[in-house]
């Protein structure tokens, strides 16, 4: 395989993450961090305006036509800046839409999310740890209309439009401005990224027909890997960029080797994951056998390796580390969401695992192991 | 060795039942419970069994030092429900300090009433510029006739706006090396030209605060040792810091709360106590919590005889806070969704949720000394490796 | 609980020590390592005239008549020193004998164990990693003759009397002298520990009236859980002074904050765990309803830390502490040894929940919780 | 970027393909398979498919560097069964060194035999006072008329029983600055005054050797570089072993056969691959070996067009002997009882049993400059940190 990127997708990556330390030096990631809502609707359009909202939206809807890996690569950057917003829902209920929409549901949404005029999410998990379509108790009835609730819906009470996971593992689509839904607020950890929790009531829904929650949950996982990358490298370049101007002992830490140990091995944690997560996104699209394996493993380790970063980030930065007022506690609760959201990582190791080494059988049959080779090569 | 204490120690729990079925709960309750507490303290201490160490004449019990007799008067208080000793800074830390290098005339004036919860104190010692490295602080206090006049700022003061009084290391001769400068002072912390800032923390606590001091006055003989011996004074107390923090009892406490968490939250449909990979990771981290409290409990058996605990008691620090993390690790499989969340409104350190914990934990890397100065003390003092240069 | 040593208890594992460090000193150890059948009987002798061999016999049958926690202290001084011989099954079998034994069997083994003129061992497992008496097949036939095999019984080829797990969960006791059995040595990586595989063919056996495998594996563990703790402690010892004499860079390495911080890192491993080996010693004789988690928990927790002590101390030496020559190897493949002899870590970990932790029901009925405080008390 | 190569590659492996189709096995074998091996590698030489960065003219195809067209002509031979690059310290260190330092006349009398596998070579660095300070080594060479003489000792010399020749750091300028004092020579290994003795290692191996210099004279003009410049050149050869340490090849093969073992070895009666606490953490090791083999292909990608993969390249060796450890944690739980044994006799690197690898592993944290010094490059080189005083 070839892990190259190409200059637009670089440049894109590049724009998007210019953008976002532009205004968060401006304060923008503190504003939202202490708003209301976390959603700050100047840096949303300034972000949809470099095409953030439509990246994997086709030309002919007003998107930017790329694939999936570019979107990840958005995450990423927006991850490094601890960026607030409803991104994640959006691209995701974008890519549902534009994989499962009928041609009229496509017409109605995708432009208007491309342009950011509209703002769309994804309602998937029940409440109780329930992130398996499995586990899910949401249904259409005859008429339509889908009654029950939803858990840790991202930004739903700004959304215009929720794409729905129904028990039966199909996707529908609620418009908010139809009625039938309430949102309550929760009181997250990660202020940067909110969520509620959505009741619906008779809610008018249609059907995305062939909808395929399976897929979304695997898309949600390779963002949710490319945002942890990109925070876990922020972590550790600014406890890095600490400990050259902390003095300690009338030195700067970093000259302890002991500091300096701690952050060799943060780094060594790191930084060699950027390719799990485009391993996982590129397969998303052109490797079907692999996708969900590929998702899951980079969500399941790109999730510690966040989480542990910001442990060894607070202990490295002393008191300051842990207080409100240093950033350093956004990030961290950036990887708390990233851990949580989608379900914890011994979850997906333990689908992982079920997906390549099934009970007693061999892990796969020769041929496709070769096959699997040439796939990598 | 012996998974009983012995005659001696049975005795002494007889004795401690029998006083607390004459005198807890009190015959005639005053309908003031702090009233009915404190009384029972003063009861408590006065037949000998709270306070141990500290002589009668300052308000303790003047008893030869026993932990394992400390620790049964906790458990069988705990059991009915009585109030025991108080724990907080003062009783921790000022009061063994003041009796072990204070005047006798402050010895008088401030343990007793400390001791009886009626003084409230606060410590001044880290500054933003100094953290591990506590010796080159930079607040300052000046002899100015019969007071000294103090400027500067501390940080990480735990409760300085619940505090009547402060203990405080301050710069008082500027021209002396770095260690020989610093005085260790005493202070009303409603003297003027003292301002408290509150540092809200990453989990919402503000547990923590600034103080600045704008020329603030105390009086000269509230200096504990002589001018330029605060380095000394102070180590004297940190070592008293250093055996409190993250006590074996915390942990179990801990342990048995995500014990409790991951019997109803669920995985796979089934109890989270009952997935065999979580199992594996409890058990893990029991060993260690297992090895931590026998290990403290020999060190108190040691104590009790007079052996020095040698390299295991250097490692406690280091252990306690380390198994602190892996139980936080145990709460964040355990909260699942919750994990997403604030820890809830309310939520303290006494009655602390999984989301409070695993915020927290990461805060008692930092706290009594980082976790990389701990590794020097064993290195350089248990295993008798070189010091670092310059420190 | 008082974690006191008697001056009695301390003198034993003292002497123990000396005698085993200053034979070390003569080469003692090496020359077993490197020998035939890894049993030196100067040394064994050395051992036995200080009590080793009789520590749990009673004063009647010529032993010490000490406590379980006594054989387990010995069990650490021989760890520290990779003491060569016949130690561990030797004192398992006596333990048995004593137990669970026929005045006549008693007296006709225990005075000679004491002595040392018999030597003594445990034949548990049987192949494939069946260390639990539900997996094992050997059983008495209705002549008392027993046939089948049994794996990786300590020094099966020099013992006079062999203590079996029986299938039933009971214990038979084979003199070898009777014959009907043979014994193939295996290449063992602890050289100072040897293993036999050995089969029975119609060999004579008599029946442990009461005879319970289970407390036989507890006590074998707390021993392996003692010596572990003794052999971590001489590998931070080892690694601590050879960092304050091997140069690099013109200084010791031990002056390098990174070397300080993994020795204090290994420190704080090992140091705290003597407690815990001590504690399932105790537990052994005073606590019943405690002895086998207590010593599953000791020896799954100090096997790990043993083999970690042994990995981290290896890289700190560098290429010599890899090699055949420098004894470090030695006490790698005794961490080897109490790693895998009684069954993996994760198996006595899954043990010791199944203990305290019983499906869906809480921990412990709340008076038991008191109970269990009292006794820790 | 892409899972597959793209069209230039994808041709690429069709002219391979074909390649073997004509070429291998061969139509007429002789008989003798080393012959035959010889001659199939120097045909795919000529057609450009191996040592393509050395020249024609010294034994290589001079082709343009590509790490990609290395990749698949790697793959598709080892499919066939057909022989590709020798890989031993000769082709992987000394060639290249000698391809960038040497004189005309080093490069036209050693690579080509080197690369055929005429000469084989072993290596002259470690002493036993000199481990990570390589710098600081004592060997001598004194320069009598027309050849260097060589006094001193080598440790941890590979093969060296198998050796032609050697490539040396010696002492040259004893007045010189400790790394400006350097020289490196090449020597024959059958020259009179060498002694060699073999290292026995933990796992049996007696893979290493002490060698021993008396009075052991090479010609004068066998130095590469000029006096005092072996210091230079050592680095230009240490950079190449750097790379070909923990290929994520080797872990991958690793973990299918920790994976094999899995499947025969039982747990509770069922094979161990089933056991849920061992499949979490074969998933969480496979998660650092994916990401540590997505990594280099990364690396690749970037170097095949220029770029420089900063960071994550300096990590490599660290992550590489991490992810080896924890395999050897995997295959312990896996060997069962064989985990009380030696590796079976005759096992080696290419065959390797559990105990093997779990012996072998230590090792590893040790070769190719130990993981200390590797945590160094990444905080000095890959986050800018500041350099050690003295190193």
């Amino acid at each position: 395989m070839n892990f190259h990127l190409s200059d637009e997708q670089a440049a894109l990556q590049d724009a998007v993450r210019r953008f976002a330390a532009e205004q968060a030096e401006a304060g923008v990631r503190r504003r939202a961090f202490e708003s209301e809502d976390g959603l700050d609707r100047p840096f949303w359009d300034g972000l949809v305006a470099l095409g953030v909202g439509g990246v994997g939206i086709a030309e002919e809807f007003g998107g930017l036509g790329l694939d999936w890996i570019d979107v990840a690569l958005v995450a990423e950057a927006l991850g490094y800046e601890a960026a607030p917003g409803p991104f994640l829902g959006h691209v995701v209920a974008a890519l549902a839409i534009q994989r499962f929409g009928t041609e009229p549901q496509k017409q109605a949404w995708l432009p208007r999310l491309a342009t950011g005029e509209k703002i769309g999410t994804v309602a998937l998990a029940e409440a109780g740890e329930r992130w398996r379509p499995k586990e899910w108790s949401l249904g259409l009835d005859g008429h339509g209309r889908l009654s029950g609730a939803k858990a840790n819906v991202p930004y739903a009470a700004v959304a215009d439009v929720l794409v729905v996971g129904l028990s039966d593992g199909g996707l529908a689509l609620v418009a908010s401005e139809a009625g039938g839904l309430a949102c309550e607020p929760l009181d997250v950890a990660d202020r940067t990224r909110r969520l509620w929790n959505v009741t619906f009531r008779d809610a008018r829904a249609e059907r995305l027909p062939a909808g395929d929650c399976a897929l979304l949950r695997d898309a949600l996982c390779v963002l949710l890997a490319a945002d942890a990358f990109g925070g876990a490298m922020r972590v550790l370049h600014m406890t890095a960029e600490y400990a050259k101007t902390r003095e300690q002992f009338g030195q700067a830490i970093a000259r302890f080797q002991g500091v300096k140990h701690q952050l060799a091995n943060l780094a060594a944690e790191i930084a060699p994951c950027q390719g799990l997560y485009w391993y996982a996104a590129v397969a998303f699209e052109q490797a079907p056998d692999e996708r969900a394996q590929a998702a899951a493993m980079a969500k399941a380790h790109l999730g510690d390796r966040f989480m542990e970063a910001g442990r060894t980030a607070v202990e490295l930065h002393g008191g300051i580390g842990y207080t409100w007022e240093y950033d350093l506690q956004i990030w961290v609760k950036r990887a708390m969401f990233d851990f949580a959201f989608g379900g914890p990582p011994s979850l997906h190791r333990a689908r992982a695992m079920s997906l390549t080494a099934p009970r007693a059988e061999p892990d796969r049959p020769p041929q496709d192991k070769a096959r699997a080779e040439e796939v990598l090569a | 060795m012996d998974l009983t204490l012995g005659e001696e120690y049975d005795a002494f729990r007889e004795e401690v039942l029998q006083f607390l079925a004459e005198a807890w709960p009190p015959r005639q309750p005053s309908g003031d419970e702090a009233a009915d507490a404190k009384a029972f303290r003063r009861l408590a201490t006065e037949r000998g069994l709270l306070y141990r160490r500290f002589p009668r004449e300052y308000g303790g019990s003047g008893q030869a030092p026993d932990p394992l007799k400390d620790r049964i008067v906790r458990e069988e208080f705990a059991r009915r429900g009585a109030p025991g000793e108080l724990a907080g800074i003062g009783q921790k830390m000022l009061a063994p300090t003041l009796l072990a290098r204070g005047e006798e005339w402050q010895k008088r004036r401030f343990i007793a009433p400390t001791l009886a919860g009626d003084l409230v104190w606060c410590q001044g010692y880290s500054e933003p510029g100094s953290g591990s490295d506590l010796a080159s602080l930079r607040t300052r206090a000046v002899l100015d006739g019969d007071a000294w006049v103090i400027a500067g700022q501390k940080i990480w003061t735990s409760d300085a706006r619940a505090a009547d009084y402060m203990f405080i290391l301050v710069r008082t001769e500027p021209d002396a090396p770095k260690h020989a400068g610093i005085s260790y002072l005493l202070l009303d912390m409603k003297a003027p030209g003292i301002t408290i800032r509150p540092l809200k923390q990453m989990n919402g606590e503000a547990h923590f605060n600034e103080v600045f001091f704008d020329e603030v006055r105390t009086p000269a003989d509230w200096i504990v040792g002589k001018r330029g011996e605060g380095w000394s004074v102070a180590r004297t107390t940190l070592s008293f810091e250093r055996a409190s923090v993250n006590a074996p009892e915390a942990m179990d406490d801990l342990l048995r709360r995500v014990k409790d968490q991951a019997r109803t939250a669920r995985r796979n449909g089934r109890p989270l106590i009952e997935d065999p990979v979580f199992r594996d990771e409890l058990a893990r981290v029991e060993g260690y919590a297992m090895a931590h409290r026998y290990s403290v409990l020999r060190q108190m058996s040691m104590d009790t005889v007079g052996q020095d605990p040698g390299l295991a008691g250097l490692c406690n620090k280091l252990v306690g806070t380390d198994v602190g993390l892996k139980i936080a690790r145990l709460f964040q499989e355990a909260a699942g969704d919750a994990g997403l969340l604030m820890p809830g409104p309310g939520v303290t350190r006494d009655d602390m949720d999984a989301m409070f914990w695993i915020m927290r934990s990461m805060s008692v890397t930092i706290a009594g000394g980082t976790s990389n100065i701990q590794r020097n003390i064993i290195a350089e003092r248990g295993l008798g490796l070189p010091r670092d240069p310059g420190s």
